[in-house]
């Protein structure tokens, strides 16, 4: 099977090839269609070669190497096959042709239709790209393509401008967080002479030193924080909402995003000779996880909501990696990758039905005119709230169990995690309510429907997936730890604590603060309008900041990008024009000044030219004479 | 008090101080012409008395290519002078100052 | 000592002169100073013996080339006297600056005892500049410059006729 | 009693050139006199001249070889080697330098004939000094004695003041001849006045015997030789227009006739600089260490003040003018390398002069032949109006500026290599930069014949003869900057005796 | 065969010369046509070429003046070759680009076509004295180019590319009669060659002197920051073609140049001087980006982006690892092909609206989608996207550097993300938004023609980003070649992970395969 692995990322390549150049004559639906089989395809052949991970045949990875890249620095286009990767591609590419379905109801009649999906088939093949990468140039190639299609994706509607500018920023921010990974991969480098994990990782142990490691895991955070949209650098996610809605499923809540929190759990072995970087990690995630969700408890935006509840989640994954719970962080990656997808997919029905819509101020009562829409957002709301059962109650708990076990400063983290439990189940059971529940809102003429089939479908099997996605990892069985245990060999993962009682207590706990959360945000939300907006209110100035994100744009264009702004002109208009090149300029009119002068002494007297001549010999004469004999 | 050559090398080099200082001062194209005949008479006083020092007769026969040059120089520089004159009527060379820069 | 005696004289005549040419407002008594130089310088040749060089330092210099001067004096006009005052600016601060460098030149020379520039053979008894000698030197080692004084003369007449040649009118002869 | 004079035996090969030359002079004079023939008819006649005394430089050539295949051993060595009891030498550099000469002044008739023509029946006299010149310089290239090197100078220059005055209906004619006269008389005196006080000084006037005094005393106070020379250095650096005894050289490249300004200022700048080496290398290698600051002096002021001032030219015969004071730099650089430099002064020399002429004939052709004023926008346009005139004065000005696969390029690298070696590298230095400057000037004018439309006054078509000298002078520079092989080593064998 | 290849362009311009002049319409496609032999040329050199070997290849000598010790003397090796392909590349585009030209279209062919052979000779030489004469000649072709077909102050920029580059060229003049003068006063004759060139032993005052001179002529040429303000006026007021080739390929003499004569010639003063050279470098990868975010124009910015990228490569030069020199080779590549694209791309759209100011656009990608798409592809592969050439050399560089100068390197990473900001900053501006002016409204999409001029470059970005071997196995040798000598005649020892020699063996026998 090994040699076929290639087929992983060329079908989906090959798909937005073909649609690049013929996508316009195959026309809408088809155009669709072909990329989801492009995607399926890839699902089903990673389905097949992931069979000897299930039955416990294949323990150890495989390679497969396409071709020298990079020699110097030890890059070939290789392709690594372990539990680890073989997880996260039948994630992407299963989740992926789920969006991709969902896709061609979303964007029917659109123009650039056959455009959307090669985009997005290449989104695809880059995060296969990343994910299957053999070393970290690879990964690095896979890592810049995602961001690539993240930029084309957001800026999808390109005659918005906002949307052109989300892209852009997206991308930029993305890149600063790269400067950390790139400098990562220079150290690397220095130290290990090669950039192959194997290389790496099989030696780490006893090349790097402490603070060699630490700098190498905390550099590897910035790019991560970056990818992954941790603070500080997670002020893209919320403006990526610009594009399309399939591609805030696909891209800012399945898969590109966890790309960081996958490039953690890969250098596990960095990570594991850096506790203390491995503990900012959590701290960061932890961080943003509370500071993403208390945000998330006053957006208004049906999309902006879950943004920054992505941001939220990924906190949870960085936690978890960052204590050395890898397990964990990838187990709730992909509850999250369920319930996320569901759940943008979800509002991206309901935006599609209210006509684009997106205020939930405007909406409310739409239970009845999008059942199945309502249905399954609620499983959803419910998976990502930690209603026990659901996926994510399973993943959540087990998080936090890690957090919980490790102790220390890690019960502060803990306590966070806790906290955020409960706002996370709050202002999603806020959204649900405000949307489907209540009475109608709605602006005038608007006719709410529901989605078609196309769209619907991959709803109902995204929420089968959001409930029993969970029963992979239950403390009863540890199946996805047993599956993924190989491709963390020689590390040591971070568990919850052991025995039911332990389990119990903490899952009690945060079912508690899940259901709190829940029924705080029902009691609020099902009554009329004014009442909650008193409720929010008596939050005061609070809210207002909640609401406008903390003003960390505002900030952020205040300190870096107006200052930044600022110092490139006065660069190009006050330094570049007037001193480096007057000055060049300055020389050649120097040059013409002495001439100008100079020529003077040619005043057309004869006379003076003779004293010219008379000068020159008397100097030339005492010259010898004095100098010369 | 004997005489030797370096008194009258002195006396020559004085000869052609003079004349080049006078081109130098005067404008009237005659006069510096004239002035340069000085000069010219100074080299060959120089001749002369270079060739007294040696005991060599070199000089004295230099001095009659010297002539012969001045006086090409005399006849060509006077063709030069009448005809600036016939245009301008003037031999002043401070008016001919077209040409600079 | 009568050397020494006459030395001073004629350096004194023919400085005298030479000072006349330049600072004489009338360009006749330029001519006429130039003249007196002429004949101090010419006398100077006989008491160095040379000769034959007195001889046409008389006859070419004094006479023809000096009626030269004197024939373009006259048709440019004799009786202007020139104003010399400097018009061309700093041209006199040059010139002095230039002057008193010559004279300091020389100070430096004579203090120096650089005068004494030959090595212990210096004669003090001229040779005698006849013809014979003169002629046979011309002749024989000289004879190339000799000849090519030709071309000089050629250029002389040549010259004088392609700048000088005017026709009756005042205009350029085409 | 009369002195028997023995007739002296004379090897008329050696000044063969000369003689055509002269008697070709003397002829078109008669000519004129006798049969007022066409300018035409003139014309055609100075050219065969030139002809035999290219012929006749060949015969030189070969009987060089001859005299130095035979060497010191043949009995009439020295009667062929330094004829006419040493007055002048027949060695390589002077039959160079008679090439040089005879091929120029050809390039400088061809290029005047416009000139010619206008003048009328002054053109014989014209043509007469022009051969006379040409004469004269060749001789005091070839002069082995300074009195008959100052007789070729003065042959020489004087016949060049009558040319720059020669159209007298120009006011600026009169004013370049009488500036040219005047300073170039005060010139010859002072080189005269060195000559006598190197005579004063060493009782010697061939140079050789000059040397082979100076070699055998030890002079404790050689004041009067020191000045001696440096005057006649002064003297020879006015007539190649070195500065700071350049002044001249700007008002009367362009006051005289546009036709032949560049036969003029080239035939001065070989006459000077032959008689520069012979003077420097032959004469005073005893004095190498006093004179060599002094030249790399004048050279560096040359350079800088030639480059920096033709900058702010408008007039382009002017920027030829200061161009030429900064190639006379670029020249005595070659001279820091002592005998060594010899031969790529003479390369140099060659190449620049060749280019000079074909640039005059290219201003010529543009601001008229006898015109004095030629303004650098009278070239605006030049490429569309006149191509051909816009890209031969291109190449021979990229010529000049030393840009690579011109002779240009060849002639500088060898003048900065010999100096590099002899150890005056900050002179290099010096020349590197100042040719940095000197590239701006040369492209300005570029500039306005291309980059600049100019006014669409139509060029009439310049005569055969002037459009030959400008294709030839042009391929001249382009070829040798390619294959500079033969000519460079014509010039090596150029050893200063 | 080399000699070939310099003088088949030469030849080439004497055809086009010699054209009926009535029939003008034949000039370009006959430039054209002519241009692919030099290409072909160049294509069969790089298919012959053995990759293993460190040497010069196809070297041709023959005496040029002896007594002097010049020869013409060319001979290719691994650092060469990439650009020698590139050369002949760029020529063809860039002349079809040159369909709008209207006036003296004959010279214009002209002018390119000796151009380059300039430029082939100078990467070819292996005279020092040819290579100054190629250097120099270079500057006359492209001083008219920008003179005469340039935009409006296109004498100002001419005259100012001219006299800047000459001027650091004439003291280079200097420094090689000083080398080969000190060759001959230690080995006894006269030559420029530089094969003999590396035999001579200089004294720490010479070489450091010799190597400013050199440096100085090349970071002019590159140009380094703060030698670099000709450049953005020249590339304003050049064609496109001018344009074109002046990033892709001129500038690239400057860093060949640093790469082949000053490392090679000077090893311990190249060694010295590595602190200023990479600092100045990583001033310009820095300073050049930033002033490039508020240029208002679109050749501005994209030649300021040139001032950044280059000291990239420049910073990998003097990294002195195998990952940076190699990655400085590919870098010259990349960097030729993927402005050269910007350039073409601008070029394109200044056809049609006769601007190039951003603030004059916007909204493009409506009308012109597949222009806007191609743009894109051109600024992704400026910006260092993987899989597309520019990152593959901006990667190596930078991996590579780190090992010698860690802090230059990390500081250089900035230059990463400014690109981005420049560029997409760029992007949104002129192509993003609905189109506001009528004249935008109306504008054609990129015909068949131009589709045809960017193909080359396409493939050419894709094939070097994805499969740079074939590229880096033919210059690894000769890296490695440099490196060698630099550690055998300076006191510089490569660091360990910057020397791969492990790893270089296990690239070759993977290529072996």
């Amino acid at each position: 099977m090994t040699q076929y692995l290639w087929l992983i990322i060329a079908l989906p390549l090959a798909g937005a090839l073909f649609l690049h150049f013929f996508g316009r004559r195959v026309g809408e639906p088809r155009a669709g269609w072909l990329a989801t089989f492009a995607i399926g395809g890839s699902f089903a052949v990673a389905l097949a070669a992931a069979v000897p991970f299930f039955t416990g045949e294949a323990i150890h990875g495989e390679h497969l190497t396409l071709w020298d890249w990079m020699p110097a620095v030890g890059a070939t286009l290789e392709i690594q096959w372990d539990a680890l990767s073989a997880l996260m591609t039948l994630v992407v590419t299963g989740v992926g042709t789920l969006i991709h379905v969902f896709a061609i109801g979303y964007m029917h009649g659109d123009p650039r239709f056959s455009r959307f999906f090669t985009y997005l088939n290449l989104f695809a093949a880059s995060m296969l790209v990343l994910v299957l990468a053999g070393n970290f140039a690879m990964l690095f190639m896979g890592w810049e393509l995602v961001g690539l299609c993240s930029f084309l994706l957001i800026s999808f509607w390109q005659h918005k401008p906002s949307a052109a500018a989300a892209g852009k920023k997206a991308f930029v921010v993305n890149r600063i967080g790269d400067i950390g990974f790139v400098i990562a991969l220079m150290l690397i480098f220095a130290n290990f002479g090669t950039l192959s994990f194997e290389g790496v990782f099989e030696r780490a142990a006893e090349v790097l030193s402490g603070p060699e490691a630490v700098a190498i895991g905390l550099l590897l955070l910035v790019g991560a924080a970056g990818k992954s949209a941790q603070v500080p650098l997670y002020v893209w996610l919320p403006d990526a909402m610009e594009g399309p809605t399939p591609v805030s499923a696909l891209i800012h809540a399945a898969t590109m995003v966890t790309a960081g929190v996958y490039l953690v759990s890969r250098s596990a072995a960095i990570f594991e000779l850096a506790p203390a970087a491995g503990m900012t990690v959590a701290t960061v995630g932890a961080i943003t996880a509370l500071w993403a969700a208390s945000i998330a408890i006053a957006q208004t935006d049906i999309k902006r909501v879950l943004a920054y509840s992505t941001i939220s989640q990924l906190g949870y994954m960085f936690l978890a990696a960052g204590l050395g719970g890898y397990v964990a962080a990838i187990f709730h990656l992909m509850t999250h990758a369920f319930f996320k997808a569901l759940l943008f997919l979800g509002s991206g029905s309901v935006i599609h039905g209210m006509h684009e819509e997106q205020d939930m101020r405007r909406m409310g009562g739409l239970l009845k005119k999008m059942p199945v829409t309502a249905a399954t957002m609620a499983v959803g709301t419910l998976a990502i709230a930690g209603f026990p059962g659901l996926a994510g109650f399973w993943s959540k708990d087990e998080i936090l169990g890690v957090a919980f076990e490790r102790g220390g400063f890690a019960t502060v983290l803990w306590i966070a995690g806790l906290l955020t439990a409960m706002i996370t189940a709050f202002y999603m059971t806020r959204q649900f309510v405000l949307v489907f529940l209540g009475k109608p809102r709605w602006s005038e003429g608007v006719e709410p429907h529901e989605s078609p089939r196309v769209m619907t479908i991959p709803l109902v099997v995204l929420a089968a997936l959001s409930v029993v996605g969970g029963l992979v990892n239950t403390p009863i069985r540890f199946g996805l730890e047993h599956f993924l245990e190989p491709a963390f060999e020689g590390i040591k993962l971070a568990h919850p604590p052991e025995g039911w009682l332990m389990f119990a207590i903490l899952a009690g706990l945060s079912v508690l603060a899940g259901l709190a959360g829940i029924a705080i945000g029902y009691l609020v939300y099902s009554r009329p309008q004014e009442q909650w907006e008193r409720f929010e209110g008596g939050f005061g100035k609070l809210w207002g900041l909640w609401e406008r994100a903390y003003d960390v744009d505002d900030v952020y264009g205040k300190t870096i990008v107006s200052p930044g702004r600022k110092v490139a002109e006065v660069a190009a208009f006050k330094v570049d024009l007037p001193i480096i090149d007057g000055a060049v300029n300055g020389v050649g009119k120097a040059v013409a000044l002495v001439g100008e002068s100079t020529r003077r002494i040619q005043t057309g007297f004869v006379r003076s030219y003779g004293v010219l001549f008379v000068s020159g010999l008397v100097v030339v004469v005492i010259w010898i004479l004095t100098v010369g004999a | 008090m004997t005489v030797t050559a370096g008194w009258y090398m002195t006396l020559g080099a004085a000869l052609f101080s003079i004349g080049l200082i006078g081109i130098l001062v005067r404008r009237n194209a005659l006069i510096m012409f004239m002035c340069v005949e000085l000069m010219l008479n100074a080299v060959n006083l120089s001749f002369v008395a270079g060739g007294r020092a040696w005991g060599s007769i070199q000089g004295q026969v230099s001095v009659f290519f010297v002539l012969v040059v001045a006086a090409a120089e005399v006849v060509v520089g006077l063709a030069i002078i009448v005809a600036i004159f016939r245009k301008r009527t003037s031999a002043n060379v401070d008016l001919l100052a077209e040409l600079k820069g | 000592m009568v050397e020494g005696i006459l030395f001073v004289v004629l350096a004194a005549t023919s400085l005298g002169g030479a000072m006349t040419v330049v600072m004489a407002r009338n360009p006749i008594h330029a001519a006429m100073g130039l003249l007196g130089t002429l004949f101090s310088l010419a006398v100077i040749y006989i008491i160095n013996l040379a000769h034959l060089v007195a001889a046409v330092q008389i006859i070419v210099y004094a006479g023809a080339v000096m009626t030269l001067f004197l024939f373009v004096i006259m048709m440019i006009g004799v009786d202007k006297t020139e104003d010399t005052s400097e018009t061309i600016p700093r041209q006199r601060l040059f010139i002095g600056i230039l002057g008193l460098a010559l004279l300091a030149l020389g100070g430096a020379l004579a203090i120096g005892d650089r005068f004494a520039w030959t090595p212990g053979t210096v004669r003090t008894e001229p040779v005698e500049g006849t013809i014979e000698i003169l002629a046979d030197r011309l002749f024989t080692e000289w004879l190339l410059p000799f000849e090519s004084t030709a071309l000089l003369l050629t250029i002389a007449a040549a010259g004088a006729i392609a700048l000088a040649f005017f026709s009756r009118d005042g205009r350029v002869e085409k | 009693m009369i002195a028997q004079v023995a007739a002296p035996s004379v090897y008329w090969t050696a000044i063969g050139p000369e003689l055509a030359m002269g008697i070709g002079a003397a002829l078109v004079l008669l000519l004129d006199v006798q049969f007022k023939p066409a300018t035409k008819v003139l014309g055609r006649f100075v050219f065969f001249v030139l002809l035999v005394a290219l012929g006749l430089t060949f015969a030189q050539h070969l009987a060089v070889d001859d005299i130095m295949a035979r060497g010191t051993g043949d009995p009439a060595f020295l009667e062929r080697f330094v004829p006419f009891s040493g007055m002048i030498v027949l060695d390589r550099a002077a039959v160079f330098a008679r090439f040089v000469i005879v091929v120029v002044t050809a390039l400088g008739v061809a290029s005047g004939w416009k000139l010619f023509e206008s003048l009328g029946r002054r053109a014989a006299e014209t043509l007469a000094l022009i051969l006379l010149a040409a004469t004269g310089f060749s001789l005091m290239a070839a002069s082995l004695h300074l009195v008959m090197m100052f007789l070729g100078l003065e042959i020489g220059s004087i016949a060049l003041y009558v040319l720059a005055g020669v159209t007298r209906e120009r006011a600026d004619s009169d004013e370049a001849a009488i500036k040219y006269f005047l300073l170039g008389s005060v010139a010859s005196a002072v080189f005269i006045y060195g000559v006598s006080l190197v005579y004063a000084g060493t009782g010697q006037l061939g140079l050789g015997d000059v040397r082979g005094y100076l070699a055998g005393v030890v002079l404790t106070k050689p004041a009067v030789v020191l000045i001696g020379m440096m005057l006649i250095t002064v003297g020879l650096a006015f007539k190649v227009s070195a500065a700071p005894f350049h002044s001249w050289a700007p008002d009367v490249y362009q006051g005289a006739p546009a036709g032949i300004v560049g036969f003029m200022a080239s035939v001065a700048k070989v006459g000077g600089f032959a008689a520069l080496i012979r003077v420097l290398l032959t004469a005073f290698p005893q004095f190498t260490d006093d004179w060599k600051p002094i030249i790399a002096g004048l050279a560096a002021v040359s350079m800088v003040v030639g480059a920096v001032v033709a900058v702010v030219q408008d007039d382009v015969r002017r920027m030829l003018a200061y161009s030429g004071v900064a190639h006379a730099g670029f020249i005595l650089t070659g001279l820091m390398a002592g005998a060594a430099g010899a031969s790529v002064i003479w390369f140099y020399l060659a190449v620049y002069t060749v280019q000079l002429v074909g640039a005059f004939g290219v201003v010529a052709a543009v601001s008229g032949a006898a015109g004095s004023r030629s303004d650098i926008s009278a070239f605006a346009g030049l490429a569309r109006r006149s191509p051909h005139l816009a890209v031969t004065f291109a190449v021979l000005l990229v010529g000049m500026s030393g840009l690579p696969v011109t002779s240009g390029f060849i002639a500088k690298f060898g003048v900065f290599q010999v100096a590099w070696i002899a150890g005056y590298q900050w002179l290099v230095i010096v020349a590197l930069l100042a040719s940095v400057v000197a590239f701006f000037f040369y492209l300005r004018v570029i500039v306005r014949m291309f980059m600049d439309d100019g006014e669409s006054v139509e060029l009439e078509t310049p005569p055969l003869s002037i459009r030959s000298v400008l294709v030839g002078t042009a391929l001249f520079t382009i070829l040798v900057g390619v294959l500079p092989g033969p000519l460079l080593d014509l010039a090596r064998e150029i050893i200063p005796i | 065969m080399l000699t070939w290849l310099v003088l088949s362009p030469l030849l080439a311009a004497l055809v086009v010369a010699f054209l009926p002049t009535r029939r003008r319409e034949l000039v370009l496609p006959v430039g054209i046509l002519l241009s692919v032999v030099p290409l072909t040329l160049a294509g069969v050199v790089f298919y012959e070429f053995e990759t293993a070997e460190a040497g010069f290849q196809f070297v041709q000598q023959a005496g040029w003046y002896r007594p002097w010790g010049i020869a013409w003397h060319l001979g290719v090796d691994g650092i060469s070759l990439g650009l020698v392909a590139l050369t002949t590349v760029l020529i063809p585009i860039s002349l079809a680009a040159s369909t709008k030209i209207e006036r003296r279209l004959k010279e214009f062919v002209i002018f390119v076509l000796v151009l380059e052979a300039g430029v082939l000779g100078t990467f070819l030489a292996l005279d020092l004295f040819l290579f100054f004469v190629f250097f120099e000649v270079i500057l006359i072709p492209m001083y008219f180019i920008i003179g005469i077909w340039g935009s409006e102050r296109r004498v100002y920029a001419a005259l100012k590319f001219f006299l800047y580059t000459a001027f650091g060229s004439a003291l280079m003049l200097g420094a090689i009669i000083a080398l080969a003068i000190a060759h001959a006063r230690q080995v006894g004759f006269l030559t420029f060659a530089y094969p003999d060139l590396l035999n001579v032993e200089l004294t720490q005052t010479a070489g450091r002197w010799m190597f400013a001179a050199f440096a100085l002529a090349f970071s002019i040429k590159v140009p380094l920051f703060p030698l670099h303000t000709w450049l953005p006026d020249a590339h304003v007021e050049a064609p496109t073609a001018g344009s074109v080739l002046l990033a892709g390929v001129l500038l690239k003499l400057g860093t060949y140049g640093l790469l082949r004569f000053n490392l090679t010639l000077f090893p311990q003063a190249a060694v010295d001087a590595v602190p200023i050279m990479a600092t100045i470098a990583v001033v310009g990868v820095v300073y050049g980006a930033v002033v490039a975010i508020v240029q208002p124009d679109l050749k501005k910015l994209v030649a300021y982006s040139s001032v950044s990228h280059l000291g990239f490569i420049v910073l990998g030069t003097f990294a002195l690892t195998s990952a940076g020199l190699q990655g400085a080779v590919i870098q010259n590549i990349n960097h030729g092909l993927t402005t050269g694209a910007l350039f073409l791309l601008v070029g394109m759209i200044y056809e049609r609206r006769h601007t190039k100011k951003i603030s004059d656009f916007g909204g493009l990608a409506k009308p012109m989608p597949i222009f806007a798409g191609l743009f894109l592809f051109a600024t992704f592969a400026s910006i260092g996207l993987p899989a597309l050439a520019g990152f593959v050399g901006e990667f190596l560089v930078l991996i590579g550097s780190f090992p010698t100068l860690p802090v230059h390197a990390v500081i250089a990473t900035s230059g990463v993300v400014l690109a981005a900001i420049y560029l997409l900053w760029a992007y949104e501006r002129v192509f993003t938004g609905v189109p506001d002016r009528e004249e935008n409204k109306v504008l054609k999409d990129l015909g068949a023609r131009e589709l045809g001029l960017m193909a080359p470059l396409v493939i050419l970005i894709f094939l070097l980003g994805l499969y740079p071997n074939i590229l880096l196995d033919r210059t690894s040798a000769s890296t490695e070649a440099i490196l060698d000598r630099i550690e055998a005649s300076s006191d510089f020892e490569v660091p360990a992970a910057g020397r791969l020699a492990g790893l270089f063996v296990a690239g070759d026998e993977g290529a072996g395969e």
